[in-house]
């Protein structure tokens, strides 16, 4: 019986035109919000207009079915809003859906909606519309990448009465509440999605506390309040419609002007911050610092072991032994990024860090090095084999890495060269980046993957990912080609026994980590930066999006 | 004649003007009644031109004016500050100067130059000044004033700009003008138009004050007359005196240099002109180059040539049926006003257009008719002499290298030692050191360029000069001896010379025949003094009288 | 791009006024020359001998010095990884100097190509290449560097010919006028009539007297290229790391501005610095090849 | 003067070397239309997508359907954002061009004054004149850019950074693309302000009674100001290249963002709908150019003629 497997790389920071951010949740597991919580000061103040500026790449669609990246989970996380959601322990919790079970079997749940909710566009919220919801999601022609994967276990949903939809699925999925509680699979309204794509790409209609009244191309989409909310999830600080009025939420591709905006009063909430304005800002009374790391993988530099030099397992030692990364992140990042030793986030509960295997020694590299017969060098001081030199490609994605990563892999390059690495950093757009990737013309990659639960692990390790898709992707970066690994990754995601499934993820991480074929770097850095004058504002415990919806401004 | 009134005008004593250490005007005193014209004659350099603008308090940067006396319409101005002067010019004194193309600011309408001075200086209304200006446009002959008054100053013809800048001068109606070289750029007909122009507002009790370098020019208009050198006033006196009897070497000089009447061969510049009465121009031809003229084939025939040019809407016609004869040894002047199609024939002659009709033979030889390859190796035998000698070097090449070049054309691989020899001769010949040979022509006089052109066209040893206007961009003085040189050289050489010119004085002076072209076409021809003396085509007739002329008496 | 085209006019009026340009230029200050001539060999030497000028490898990282403001120690100050800005900024001076002169090399040879053939190859030919330069004109620079980029890959190499494609309509309209200008100038008309061959004229005075502005231009078109080929670096599409190319420099020291603004500051100085250094040692050589001053 | 039928050529040459060169952009346009790089969309929608677009016709094919639709004003839809480009391109060309329009003419003024001030006026003052103008040439937007927030936006408080279709939001943008534009102008401008105020017209004026400051204000700087509009359309050209970076940096909607995204995502349609965009507004701002500088100055009118 195939598991759910159901992902897409994600999204960082600048970027955004990727595919898929999935986060599909196989366990129920413990994703929290680590954010310095801002603290509620006062009572909430009604009215008042928030602007958000966003970094990410603006979405082409606010549909989050359509595709599906992180940019639209961010945004739409404001009008839109999914059946269940989960509290800061990992814990599901009713959100549309007041509560649900599986049948014995596994093979059939049922939800049961709330009572009297409405889209904003009036038409009920009943399971017909869930039904359609799906149906959506699955049908080609909506081009869902994300969402799709995602119900890839659904056959069908099933009207039972107004209030409850039967899921029906074709094999057990323990991930479904998890894939349920994400933005790309939030219920919308079935007049909205009946507009066709077009429409409902510009203004998608939901249950959600505010509502898309203007979408400005490049420039800036109003959110007005929705003043007959009354669907917030069991975890919210208020019931009711929000606060603020209104969110003016634009798009602001640059770090530096962000941050200006937001210290000029221009902006009351930015994401993607600069390490070095989040440090200024921590010390400063007048601004909030909301760090909401992502599920999922952490980011890490993944060694290409499927070619020459790195399928000598010696060499990718000696590489991970021979960079220094900590002095790096600790200056680049200003102290807001802690040192991962880990494939997973540290959001993660079953995430497995094993320090010891990173400890930066020149000479132990140099050893390997020697040993794997990499002896030669060149006049560069480059090693050399038989003639050919110890070059490792490193296509970075100007999209994705942020200036401080891309400054970190400067000083990989520089360390790597101390021992004989002859590090080539190409600068690419994320087209040609990801056409360096599917090339194989890379020894070392860094690439962030979003995604609630350790079985994100299967998705980046599991044999089945080198096998690329029509479009040329394929996951396994890494090229880890180990049948043990391949054996406890599935029989991770198959058991229904937390003891055992956890058991499982560890011995895989052990292998994946001791077989040298990744270099943890940090979390997938994930912040926002809010003015004082922000009140009740949070990050939401499934993808870490931002919501406004217990929020108010104080002058 | 009038003669000074009770109170001057303009009373000036001692004044000097340096730049640094430089003192180019040396103590120059001088005085102008109400309705008087006083002339200031002098070439270039001599200070006549700084003198006039400091008598409007604008000497020019980095200059140092002092005087005894600067009284302008009563009020004394030495040592006055920008604003007293700015209240002084345009009002007390206008100012008129050369070319009104760029006298008058090509991007302004003529109407607004005119209603500067007005609107600076008078409390007056819009429709007042507008009125204004169109009296003042009338007033100067201007045919269509309104019209006018739209027009910039490129879009009208030489003599109106030149009106509409004299109405600028006169606006406000000062008592005193001053008129800088007001008529050097004009053609012959215009320029005794705006001479008597000049002379009209004079007639209004306006007192004039005239820079000339040209003494026909102020033999027409002055009452008393300034001749100034380096700096300083040496000769003065009533324009009967110093025309008629002038004390100073320099003066009579100058007066000799003014090749109008002297005739065919006498040289203008080099010794003391007898005073000419009567002289029988015939007499004083070489009787060796008429037999050569009489009995050989033409060396250069234009025969029946035609050249249009295309231009917006149509085609204009440059050339039309020009037919024209030059033998060896014998100079062909030509002479037309501006546009008149003179500089397209000399480049039909050169072979540097093809003429759309006709022909140019050269030495009975087909010459227009040869493609440029076979001409190339003929080209020597026809040399060419233009009006602004310095554009037509190559700016990085020194003396030296132009005649090199030039020469090793009349004598393709002559040995180099000989090139130095040969350039330090032709140097000679035409009367510079063979030092210049090293320098840059930028850095020669007027005088000293033409002089390196001569010589060039001369390194080929040509058989036919085509001179454009070789002598109109220079001093008078400058030009007497660069026309004594060209007769010279003709004489030696037995050059034949195409000789281009609008000024009637230098045509006579220098050809034997005559050629007087009015658009595009030949309108009379003729032995020289015939055309001259007795012109049969009116606007022959009409060029003749309005030639500028030296009456002395 | 096209500044050059500007820049064309000031030529164009030099060459016109020279007389008065002398009078003028004899004014300027001497000392400008001779500082920006010192500026010049300072780059130079850079370039040839950087060994000698670094204070320390300009490539070696030390995080726990980054952001280190200008000390004896380091006289610009470090970067973000602790790496020596002077050091660097002396390392960088022959790519960004190779990137500017290289970009302007390969637009001048196709603005020459097109100018020549404009210039010379008759009516149908000058009007041909006239359309094909204003086609170039109406193609935004920007994206066609993207392009080649995109094309090509990025990398100084692909920024250096994107600058110089997109630098080339300039040029060529550039050198057609003053080819056009000196074939009509009396000077060559001189020559025709002494009876030099076209040959000849084109080599002996066209050439040579078209050149000397075109020689102005280029001094200028080296600052503007490493101005370009920085805004190349700003979208990340440029000189890869760690090279330590000027544009690259400022562009990575932006992010920092509040926080070490002598991460830009250095580097942005040498690009003006050279910019006008060139200049001004471009219109002096000018002037001696056109024998005024 | 570009005539219609010259103009007409230009647009076709930029339309079909767009579509040629874009066409050697490593990269699927159906990946490009099923949600960009990275996509994992099945084969099936691929080879739909494909036929639905006619990506499978030969390239000549493609071609001149593209130029068959260009012939009915139709730009196609963009792959990204699935709506016609038409529509997209007509939201943003108002911006950009108010954005370059505002900045010529602050690039005009800050050129004249500073011309105006640094001509004529002795040794020092020109050197000055001339460093100010070199620097301002050399100066990269991007830094400048971020120069100018640290000081206007973060320091005094002044104007925000962030566009947001209000004036002061303007002002920094504007200010970013308007100076280095200054610095070439001014060059330019000094050169013939210069020529100018030899002229023998300021004598003239000058003999009328007129100030120091008036020749300047009513003669030599219409002299000055020539050579500023008839470089214009290449100005415009440049600004145009500028607001590339400029509309990141400042996050105005506008057409160079919109094709820096277009190309990052391979969105043809779009990249050829700007670059045909600004094309245009090439050919139309040198035809416009020709004629205010034949209006301006009749001399030229005449050596057309001539």
């Amino acid at each position: 019986m195939r598991a759910a497997h159901v992902t897409a790389p994600s999204t960082t920071r600048r970027s955004g035109f990727l595919a898929g951010a999935v986060a599909l949740v196989t366990t129920i597991s413990l994703v929290g919000c680590q954010a310095a919580e801002p603290e509620s000061s006062g009572d909430p103040v009604e009215g008042g207009t928030l602007v958000y500026a966003s970094g990410d790449a603006e979405p082409t669609c606010l549909d989050p079915h359509v595709g599906g990246n992180y940019p639209q989970a961010l945004i739409a996380g404001q009008f839109l809003e999914s059946l269940v959601s989960r509290d800061e322990s990992g814990e599901i919790i009713p959100w549309l859906a007041e509560s649900w079970e599986p049948s014995v079997d596994q093979l059939a749940w049922e939800f049961t909606l709330r009572e009297g909710i409405e889209f904003t566009d009036g038409t009920p919220l009943d399971a017909e519309a869930v039904k359609v919801n799906v149906e959506h999601l699955k049908d080609p022609a909506t081009q869902s990448s994300t969402g799709y994967l995602a119900m890839g276990k659904v056959e069908s949903v099933e009207v039972v009465s107004d209030r409850v939809a039967r899921f029906v699925l074709s094999a057990p999925d323990s991930a479904l509440l998890e894939s349920l509680a994400q933005p790309w699979t939030a219920i919308q309204s079935p007049a909205g999605i009946a507009r066709g794509m077009d429409a409902n790409c510009q203004a998608p209609v939901g249950t959600g506390p505010f509502i898309v009244d203007e979408w400005v191309k490049q420039d800036h989409v109003s959110l007005v309040r929705n003043d007959d909310y009354a669907s917030a999830p069991a975890d919210a600080a208020h019931t009711g419609p929000a606060y603020l009025e209104g969110i003016e939420w634009r798009f602001v591709p640059d770090s530096s002007t962000r941050y200006a905006a937001l210290q000029g009063g221009q902006v009351d909430v930015i994401d993607n911050p600069q390490p070095d304005t989040i440090a200024a800002a921590e010390g400063d009374d007048a601004f909030t610092w909301i760090d909401a790391p992502r599920p999922g993988a952490s980011n890490r530099i993944e060694l290409n072991s499927g070619q020459a030099p790195f399928d000598d397992e010696r060499v990718r030692e000696a590489f991970i032994r021979a960079v220094a990364v900590n002095d790096g992140i600790d200056s680049l990042f200003f102290g807001t990024a802690e040192r991962s030793y880990s494939p997973l986030s540290s959001v993660e509960p079953l995430a497995y860090a094993d320090e010891t295997l990173f400890a930066s020694d020149l000479d132990a590299a140099n050893t390997l090095l020697d040993e794997a017969g990499w002896t030669e060098r060149d006049g560069d001081g480059t090693r050399m084999k038989d003639g050919v030199r110890l070059t490792l490609r490193f296509p970075v994605s100007t999209n994705q890495s942020i200036p401080a990563e891309q400054s970190l892999f400067e000083q990989v390059q520089a360390t790597a060269k101390e021992a004989g690495f002859d590090v080539v950093i190409s600068l690419l757009d994320l087209s040609s980046w990801y056409g360096a990737l599917f090339a194989h013309e890379y020894e070392i990659v860094s690439a962030p993957y979003t995604k609630v639960g350790p079985d994100v692990l299967r998705i980046l390790y599991h044999s089945d990912s080198i096998t690329p898709a029509p479009s040329g992707y394929f996951a396994n970066l890494a090229q880890l080609d180990d049948p043990e690994v391949d054996a406890l990754l599935t029989g991770a995601a198959s058991t229904s026994d937390p003891t055992e499934r956890a058991a499982l993820y560890e011995q895989a991480q052990q292998l994946i980590l001791g077989g040298h074929y990744l270099l943890p770097l940090y979390d997938q850095q994930n912040s926002f930066l809010l003015s004082a004058n922000v009140q009740g504002a949070r990050a939401l415990p499934t993808v870490s999006t931002p919501s406004f919806a217990d929020a108010w401004l104080i002058d | 004649m009038t003669s000074p009134t009770t109170r001057p005008l303009l009373d000036v004593a001692d004044l000097r003007v340096a730049f640094g250490d430089t003192e180019v005007v040396r103590g120059v005193t001088f005085s102008i009644a109400a309705g008087e014209c006083v002339a200031i004659v002098g070439e270039s350099g001599s200070g006549k031109s700084v003198t006039a603008r400091a008598l409007l308090g604008m000497a020019g940067r980095g200059s140092h004016t002092e005087s005894s006396v600067l009284r302008v319409g009563g009020r004394e101005l030495g040592g006055a500050g920008e604003r007293e002067w700015r209240r002084a010019r345009g009002r007390d004194v206008g100012l008129i100067l050369q070319d009104a193309l760029v006298s008058l600011d090509p991007l302004r309408p003529v109407g607004r130059e005119i209603d500067d001075p007005l609107r600076i200086h008078e409390r007056m209304s819009l429709p007042e000044r507008r009125a204004r200006v169109h009296e003042l446009l009338a007033s100067v002959g201007m045919p269509d004033p309104d019209f006018a008054a739209r027009r910039r100053s490129g879009e009208l013809s030489g003599g109106l700009r030149q009106r509409a800048l004299i109405a600028a001068a006169i606006a406000l109606d000062p008592p005193l003008l001053i008129a800088d070289e007001p008529t050097t750029a004009l053609d012959a007909t215009v320029q005794a138009r705006i001479l008597a122009l000049i002379g009209e507002i004079q007639s209004r009790g306006t007192g004039i004050l005239l820079i000339s370098h040209d003494l026909a020019v102020v033999g027409h208009l002055a009452d008393r007359i300034l001749v100034m050198r380096a700096g300083e006033i040496i000769e003065s006196g009533t324009a009967a005196e110093v025309l008629g009897a002038p004390r100073e070497p320099y003066t009579r000089q100058l007066i000799a240099a003014v090749p109008s009447e002297v005739p065919r061969g006498v040289p203008l510049a080099r010794s003391e002109p007898p005073i000419p009465i009567a002289v029988d121009r015939s007499a004083s031809r070489s009787p060796a180059l008429v037999a050569i003229a009489a009995n050989e084939p033409p060396l250069l025939a234009i025969d029946h040539v035609s050249k249009t040019f295309a231009v917006p809407g149509g085609r204009f016609t440059a050339v039309e049926d020009v037919s024209l004869e030059v033998r060896r040894g014998e100079t062909v002047g030509l002479v037309g006003e501006s546009g008149s199609g003179k500089t397209t024939l000399a480049r039909l002659a050169l072979g540097l257009t093809t003429p759309d009709t006709g022909e140019v033979t050269l030495d009975g030889a087909p010459w227009s008719r040869l493609d440029e390859r076979t001409r190339r190796p003929a080209r020597r035998r026809i040399g060419a002499i233009y009006q602004d000698p310095l554009s037509s070097f190559d700016p990085r090449w020194s003396v030296g290298r132009i005649l090199a070049d030039a020469w090793n054309v009349g004598a393709p691989g002559r040995h180099p030692r000989t090139a130095d020899h040969a350039i330090a001769e032709l140097l000679e010949q035409v009367g510079l050191e063979a030092s210049v040979a090293r320098r840059r022509p930028l850095t020669l006089s007027g005088g000293q360029r033409q002089r390196v052109a001569i010589a060039r066209a001369l390194a080929a040893s040509p058989e036919i000069l085509i001179c454009d206007e070789p002598v109109s961009a220079l001093d008078v003085t400058i030009q007497a001896q660069i026309l004594d040189l060209l007769d010279d050289l003709q004489r030696e050489r037995g050059l034949a010379l195409l000789f281009i010119s609008h000024d009637l004085g230098v045509v006579a002076h220098m050809a034997d025949r005559v050629a007087v072209m009015q658009a595009g076409r030949i309108v009379e021809a003729g032995a020289a003094d015939r055309v001259l003396a007795e012109p049969e085509h009116p606007y022959t007739t009409r060029l003749v009288a309005d030639a500028p002329r030296l009456t002395r008496a | 791009m096209s500044e050059l085209e500007l820049r064309q006019t000031t030529i164009d009026a030099e060459v016109a006024h020279a007389p008065r340009r002398r009078a003028r230029i004899a004014r300027l200050p001497r000392a400008g020359t001779v500082v920006a001539g010192a500026f010049v060999l300072f780059l130079l030497a850079a370039t040839v001998v950087p060994g000698l000028l670094e204070t320390q490898d300009p490539n070696r990282i030390s995080p726990s010095e980054a952001f280190d403001s200008p000390s004896l120690a380091h006289w610009f100050g470090t970067d973000e990884s602790g790496r020596d800005i002077y050091s660097r900024v002396v390392a960088g001076t022959g790519t960004s100097l190779l990137i500017g002169v290289t970009a302007t090399f390969i637009g001048l040879a196709f603005g020459l190509v097109l100018g020549v053939l404009a210039g010379f190859g008759g009516r149908v030919v000058d009007y041909g290449v006239n359309r094909l330069v204003e086609v170039l004109f109406a193609f935004p620079g920007l994206l066609l560097a993207l392009l080649v980029i995109v094309v090509y890959g990025p990398g100084p190499v692909t920024a250096t010919i994107a600058v110089g494609l997109s630098t080339a309509p300039g040029y060529a309209r550039i050198i057609r006028g003053q080819f056009v200008a000196i074939r009509s100038s009396q000077y060559v008309e001189a020559a025709r009539v002494l009876g030099h061959s076209r040959g000849r004229i084109i080599a002996r005075h066209v050439l040579p007297n078209a050149l000397i502005p075109i020689f102005v231009l280029a001094t200028l078109g080296v600052g503007q290229a490493i101005v370009w080929a920085a805004a190349l670096s700003y979208l990340g599409l440029g000189a890869q790391p760690p090279a330590a190319e000027w544009g690259a420099m400022l562009a990575a020291g932006r992010t920092y501005l509040s926080v070490a603004w002598w991460m830009t500051v250095f580097p942005g100085l040498m690009i003006v610095g050279t910019t006008i250094s060139t200049t001004v040692l471009g219109r002096a050589l000018a002037r001696r090849g056109r024998g005024d001053a | 003067m570009l005539l219609l039928g010259g103009a007409v050529f230009v647009m076709w040459a930029v339309a079909t070397l767009t579509f040629f060169a874009i066409r050697l952009i490593p990269g699927d346009p159906a990946q490009a239309i099923l949600g960009g790089p990275g996509s994992q969309a099945s084969q099936e929608a691929l080879d739909q997508v494909r036929r639905d677009y006619g990506l499978d016709q030969p390239l000549l094919l493609q071609y001149f359907a593209m130029l068959g639709r260009l012939l009915t004003g139709d730009l196609g839809d963009s792959y990204a954002l699935k709506i016609p480009v038409a529509e997209l391109l007509g939201a943003q060309i108002g911006g950009t061009l108010l954005l370059a329009v505002l900045s010529l003419a602050l690039a005009w003024v800050l050129a004249l004054a500073l011309s105006l001030v640094s001509t004529g006026r002795g040794r020092i003052a020109t050197a000055i004149g001339e460093g100010v103008e070199l620097t301002a040439a050399a100066l990269p937007q991007f830094w400048l850019a971020a120069v100018l927030i640290a000081i206007f936006s973060t320091g005094l408080g002044w104007f925000p950074p962030v566009a947001t279709g209000t004036a002061s939001g303007l002002v920094l943008p504007v200010v970013t693309l308007a100076i280095p534009l200054a610095g070439f102008l001014a060059q330019v401008m000094r050169e013939s302000l210069l020529d100018a105020m030899t002229q023998p017209f300021v004598v003239s004026a000058r003999a009328r009674g007129e100030s120091a400051v008036g020749v300047r204000l009513r003669h030599t700087i219409r002299h000055a100001a020539l050579p500023g509009i008839s470089l214009s359309g290449w100005a415009l050209g440049w600004l145009l290249s500028g607001a590339v970076v400029v509309e990141t940096i400042f996050a105005i909607p506008g057409l160079g963002r919109t094709l820096l995204q277009a190309v990052t995502l391979r969105d043809i349609p779009v990249v050829t709908g700007v670059v045909l965009l600004i094309a245009l507004v090439y050919v139309v701002m040198t035809v416009l150019t020709d004629v205010a500088s034949r209006t301006a100055d009749p001399r030229l009118r005449q050596e057309a003629g001539r």
